[in-house]
């Protein structure tokens, strides 16, 4: 009994009691583990927003109240956290899974609860099937496929060599694009793969350079993987246009591949990355701009995709809960699903009871790096 | 009667050191055999290669008839071959009673299973041990301490553990590798008495022993290594008059005399 | 031909880095039977400590020896605080104790480093040097120097200095090395700087190729230790074949085979060498002595 | 009064924290931390039988209990097993591969064993990684459900699925610790123990070391396989960090940590490793930095672990 009693005391240490008359929103995030890389601009995001919004009122006059746990990607902790989150914390709702595998824990527990739930994670598989308290703000992977087949397809080129990380987002963008590649009359001549901590590649880019008729190469990944790759395509002297993912969009992917390696390479980006140099009438350089801006300065690290997942997840759920006009999760969720028009870092987001993605292929904007910056393909 | 064990020709080296070499001997049921030297001779590396512990690169060991050169120990154990050791090998962690009833680990053992799930068979095999045990603890004057973590025990205590547990296989051959080392003269005379009676019971008995009033006292046959190799061999009384011995033993300086 | 040559290149490069992180391990284990599992954590902090000190303006040699220097000193610490306050314990309790450093080195890394990704220049440039219409960067050949330099210097320490046998006499009986007036303290103490200098050095020769963020440690500790155990703990000819082989098999597995199994050629292949060599290529033969 | 063996006082320390530590939970959280404590514990008292009894180290016990939970994942779908029959069938696979995989490695020692075991459990990760089409890749797969709550409730006791998860978990370990006890006093715990203590000595008793071995891994790995299995099901997602090598190093600190010799110490490492990164929270980024300290400084100042540690000195004390 006295242990009980013991350890009882040591969970309270942990766990600070839910202050009333302030909306809780709950976030789960792999602030650290392998998918850190995006999981800590999130987590960074988040609470530089938070600390805006109060700054300016609130949502309605009420403080909003930021719980986080880092899951480290580790779905058995997610779903920990998720009901820690409910349970115990009892926010109104959840932003969060950095990668896929947290986010289908969180998302049982969370649509079990009837608690709203917005991932941050690419997987087509967190909304389709629609599920009622489901949403996502990334484009899925087989969007960012489609919008690199689509380039392909227009440059006049048939014949596609992939090379992916075998971390969960490669993985699971190499399924995808072979899903799709045969939409666009393409064919797919090598497949290679690389372990996210592998230190050289030259093997695998040796073989697809040596497999006849290559014409283009994508290379799905995030992490130091993609740069690599780069590094390694320049060393070899590769030339045939090579396309990376949406998983490398930062300028820190430039900087580490070298200015030199990545001259050229395209991908499909968002707004955030190239928000300095979109026309002055495009509907999302005012919000792009403020982000990037906002977030250099707090953080004093370069912009990334995937903190703008974040901020467009904070910027749909407070506009939900300030619509709803009520914390209740059902009205959050309601309000969430009728969502129109809302212009976020990532893209324009419009719900429907079908749709808990919101974004269509439109969003995505196909970048070229040259002389070491993003620049836009028309 | 014929030999229980014998070996012939038996050797085995170390880097280019012949550790043992071509050495032969033969020891009856009831007979007790003693492996005398000075230091360094080569005995306990002999008992090694008889208990299967080191694998010799010649020579033959025979027990009961059968070829058992390099078996492995606890098939020689099956067919009645048990030792102790001269570094003490007890199971420290474990208890006293526990460490005896391990030596009744081949007729103790059945199914796992039962085991696993404490089924009346496997509780019925660990009581018979356990009783058997206890018995051999009294004989060897340890029962009061059965119940203590072996490794609390007195190294004297511990040599008897030894014993206890060898003695638990009920083995045909049993080699004893310094059984009274580190014992008082109380605790030697009772070792030699329980080795006598041991033997009197028709079990064949290979021993190491530096205390020579024991080795004369008890042996009927003794065996001489010196750098591994057979210098001499017979009774009690042959081998103490034997020059090479004695040579042997004053190169360095230990006698074989009575006082060890 | 060019491509079998490429699939060399790559092999050796990163064999080259598991070799240095091996070389690292064998030294402590020699002189403490310690396997310690922060090896992979002192390389991530010579890449991480060069970065940092480069950025901040320091020349990048410099950056290296200050890196190489202060990551030293924490391996000395870590003997002083985790390993000798834990003498006698069992094995478990030892790895346990290295992945516990381990993960508080790494944890402190991500709060005074953060979590990006980060390199610095390399050494000799970028542009690939051509051999036989294959190609291998300039830093490559750094990595491969350092590997086998390392290893030539721990070799004549080992073999030809007092100190270096202190060391193997130290790991084969700790008591009656100090019977002899081997000061056993400041040979641990010796062997920790080295072994961490040495991790470190690793992490700045081959950051320019792998680049760096606070957890590719336990990547490096991982593919070291089994280069160490494929050659033989303990021995540094062991530990640079261990750690070449493996890159090898890795680059050629995926040349060949399959990219997406290449790690699991190598664990393949130190299990089947296990299987017939239980000590290693060049471990000690060990008898047990009863 | 009559005199308690240490097996039973064991089972009755066990049934009370779980029936009464419900009592003190502040909200329905706490039944997912007990629920996870329990898988965990189960894991872990395999590793007693292989560490604590037989004393091999194995780095790569998460193998199984990767192949445990994705037996859940797919004998439902693709064999149409239900799920109970799943965890049972997940359990004769991880045996049947211990025994096969066991063969070779044991012979080995230490550090060599350690980068064996090590090896097994990269490779079946790997598996689970790569095999995209079979086990949905690196970022998971579904878990169909266990059904049982459903059952119970049918039968009129109704269960939230935390309460269900809690008790049920927490059952599978008494059982799973009541045959560990069952393991040390017989035959074969005592020859496990044995070999432990000595090598040489248990060989010459009779001993089989190779096979005694061999059975402890084999136990050790089922047990392992029936944890991940109650992960999988509990979750009802699992992906391959179920299998990595975190995860077995998880496993061997849980039990080292809080006394590997004995099942009840090795469930006290459990609880509280699992109950750590909960309590650890408040650190936030320090977290990670605490955990490693926690770890270093359990090993040098409480060798024996946690629970054993605690007992003597509390013992001393009475004295």
């Amino acid at each position: 009994m006295k242990t009980t009693t013991a350890l009882a005391t040591l969970m309270a240490l942990g766990l600070t009691t839910p202050a009333l008359a302030e909306i809780r929103i709950g976030a789960s995030i792999s602030a650290t583990g392998p998918a850190a890389f995006l999981g800590d601009p999130q987590v960074k995001t988040l609470e530089m927003l938070v600390e805006a919004l109060n700054a300016a009122g609130g949502i309605d006059g009420e403080e909003v109240t930021l719980i986080h746990y880092d899951d480290g990607g580790d779905p058995n902790k997610a779903r920990t956290f998720a009901t820690r989150l409910i349970e115990d914390d009892e926010v109104v709702a959840i932003i969060g899974g950095t990668t896929t595998g947290a986010t289908m824990s969180i998302l049982s527990v969370a649509e079990d609860a009837e608690i709203p739930f917005i991932s941050l994670a690419g997987a087509i598989e967190i909304i389709d099937p629609v599920r009622p308290f489901t949403f996502k703000t990334p484009h899925t992977d087989r969007m960012a496929c489609q919008k690199i087949f689509e380039d392909i397809q227009a440059r006049g080129f048939t014949n596609v060599a992939m090379i992916s990380g075998t971390d969960g987002f490669g993985a699971s963008m190499q399924a995808q694009c072979k899903a799709v590649i045969g939409d666009y009359g393409l064919t797919l001549v090598a497949d290679e793969s690389y372990n996210p901590t592998d230190a050289d590649m030259t093997a695998q880019l040796t073989k697809i350079r040596n497999t006849e008729g290559v014409e283009a190469l994508i290379n799905p990944g995030f992490g130091q993987g993609p740069s690599i790759v780069t590094r390694n395509y320049a060393q070899l002297g590769l030339e045939i246009p090579f396309y990376q993912s949406h998983g490398v969009a930062s300028n820190g992917f430039i900087d580490l591949a070298g200015a030199d390696a990545a001259e050229g390479v395209r991908l499909p980006g968002t707004a955030l990355l190239v928000a300095d140099i979109l026309p002055e009438g495009d509907a999302q350089r005012d919000i792009a701009l403020a982000y990037k801006t906002a977030f250099e300065e707090a953080t004093g690290t370069p912009v990334s995709t995937f903190g703008g997942y974040a901020h467009d997840a904070f910027l749909i759920l407070t506009d939900a809960i300030a619509r709803a006009g009520s914390t209740e999760p059902q009205a959050i969720r309601d309000a969430i699903e009728q969502t129109t028009g809302l212009v976020g870092t990532t893209g324009t987001y419009t719900f429907t009871p079908d749709d808990h993605l919101g974004l269509d292929l439109s969003a995505f904007r196909m970048l070229e790096i040259q002389s070491g910056a993003w620049t836009t393909v028309e | 009667m014929s030999a229980l064990l014998s070996i012939e020709g038996l050797g085995i080296g170390f880097g280019g050191l012949r550790a043992v070499d071509d050495v032969s001997f033969s020891v009856r049921a009831g007979e007790i055999l003693s492996v005398i030297g000075p230091n360094g001779a080569g005995k306990t590396t002999l008992f090694n290669m008889i208990s299967g512990v080191y694998r010799p690169d010649a020579g033959r060991v025979t027990l009961d008839g059968q070829d058992v050169t390099a078996m492995e120990p606890h098939l020689l154990a099956r067919r009645g071959l048990s030792r102790t050791f001269q570094n003490l090998q007890i199971f420290q962690s474990m208890s006293v009673l526990d460490n005896a009833i391990a030596g009744y680990h081949l007729r103790e053992s059945g199914s796992v299973l039962a085991d696993l799930l404490a089924l009346p068979a496997s509780r019925r095999r660990a009581r018979d041990a356990e009783a058997g045990a206890r018995a051999l603890l009294a004989r060897v004057g340890l029962e009061r301490a059965a119940e203590r973590e072996a490794g609390n025990l007195s190294y004297g205590a511990l040599k008897r553990l030894e014993i206890a547990r060898a003695l638990a296989l009920d083995p045909k051959v049993l080699l004893l590798d310094e059984p009274a080392a580190g014992c008082n003269a109380v605790e030697t005379e009772e070792i030699d008495h329980l080795i006598a009676e041991v033997a009197a019971s028709g079990v064949a008995i290979l021993l190491v022993e530096h205390d020579m009033k024991l080795v004369m006292r008890i042996s009927n046959h003794i065996v001489v290594l010196d750098h591994g190799e057979k210098i001499a061999e017979g009774d009690p009384a042959t081998v103490s008059r034997n020059p090479a011995v004695i040579a042997a033993y004053l190169g360095t300086e230990e006698a074989p005399h009575a006082d060890g | 031909m060019s491509e079998l040559l490429q699939f060399l290149f790559s092999g050796v490069t990163v064999g080259a880095v598991y070799a240095l992180v091996a070389l690292g391990f064998t030294i402590i284990y020699n002189a403490s039977d310690v396997v310690n599992f922060a090896q992979g954590e002192f390389v991530m902090l010579g890449g991480m400590i060069t970065f940092a000190a480069h950025a901040a303006g320091l020349p990048l040699p410099l950056a290296a020896v200050s890196a190489i220097v202060l990551t030293a000193g924490l391996g000395v610490a870590m003997n002083k605080l985790a390993i000798e306050p834990a003498r006698g314990a069992p094995v478990v309790s030892l790895i346990i104790i290295t992945i516990g450093a381990s993960i508080f080195i790494q944890g402190a890394a991500q709060i005074v480093f953060g979590k990006q990704i980060h390199s610095f220049p390399a050494f000799s440039g970028d542009a690939p040097i051509r051999v036989a219409g294959a190609t291998i960067l300039p830093q490559s050949l750094w990595v491969i120097g350092g590997a086998v330099a390392v290893f030539i210097a721990l070799w004549l320490f080992f073999t030809r200095t007092l100190l270096g046998r202190a060391v193997l006499a130290t790991s084969n009986n700790r008591l009656a090395a100090q019977l002899v007036g081997i000061n056993t303290n400041f040979v641990m103490t010796l062997s920790f700087a080295l072994s961490a200098g040495i991790g470190a050095l690793a992490g700045v020769l081959a950051t320019p190729i792998t680049l760096t963020a606070y957890n590719v440690g336990i990547a490096f500790a991982l593919k070291g230790f089994a280069g160490a155990m494929l050659g033989g703990m303990g021995n540094p000819k062991g530990a640079l074949v261990g750690g070449f082989s493996i890159g090898l098999i890795e680059a050629l597995t995926a040349g060949y085979l399959s990219s997406t199994y290449k790690d699991a050629a190598a664990f393949v292949v130190i299990l089947a060498v296990l299987f017939f060599m239980p000590q290693g290529l060049f471990g000690r033969k060990s008898t047990d002595r009863v | 009064m009559m005199k308690l063996t240490p097996k039973s006082a064991t089972l009755i320390v066990l049934v009370a924290l779980i029936a009464l530590s419900p009592l003190l939970f502040p909200s329905n959280f706490y039944y997912r931390v007990g629920a996870l404590i329990f898988v965990n514990a189960i894991a872990v008292t395999g590793i007693v039988i292989l560490t604590g009894y037989a004393g091999q180290v194995s780095l790569g016990h998460a193998g199984f209990a990767g192949i445990g939970a994705y037996a859940c994942a797919l004998a439902p779908v693709h064999l149409g097993v239900p799920p109970a029959l799943a965890v049972v069938l997940g359990a004769v696979l991880s045996g049947v591969l211990a025994y096969l995989v066991g063969r070779p490695i044991l012979r080995l020692h230490g550090y060599y064993l350690g980068v064996a075991t090590l090896g097994f459990g990269i490779l079946v990760t790997m598996v689970l990684t790569n095999e995209r089409a079979l086990t949905g890749g690196p970022d998971g797969i579904e878990v169909p459900d266990l059904g049982l709550r459903g059952l119970l409730g049918d039968l009129g006791l109704s269960l939230s699925n935390g309460q269900f998860w809690y008790f049920f978990s927490g059952l599978c370990m008494l059982i799973g610790a009541w045959i560990a006890l069952n393991l040390y006093d017989s035959p074969t715990g005592r020859a496990l123990r044995a070999l432990h203590g000595s090598e040489v000595a248990a060989r010459t008793v009779g001993i089989d070391v190779a096979r005694l071995k061999l059975r402890a891994f084999v136990i050790s790995a089922v047990y392992a396989s029936v944890s991940g299995s109650l992960l999988a099901l509990q979750n009802r997602f699992v992906t391959p960090d179920v299998a990595g090598f975190m995860h077995s190093i998880e496993m061997v600190t849980m039990a080292v940590l809080g006394g590997v010799g004995s099942v009840l110490g090795a469930i006290f490492g459990a609880a509280i490793l699992t109950l750590l990164p909960q309590v650890l929270t408040v650190f936030a980024e320090y977290e990670q930095m605490v955990l490693g300290l926690v770890m270093i400084l359990v090993m040098i100042f409480l060798r024996e672990g946690l629970l054993p540690s605690i007992l003597k000195k509390l013992r001393g004390k009475d004295e």
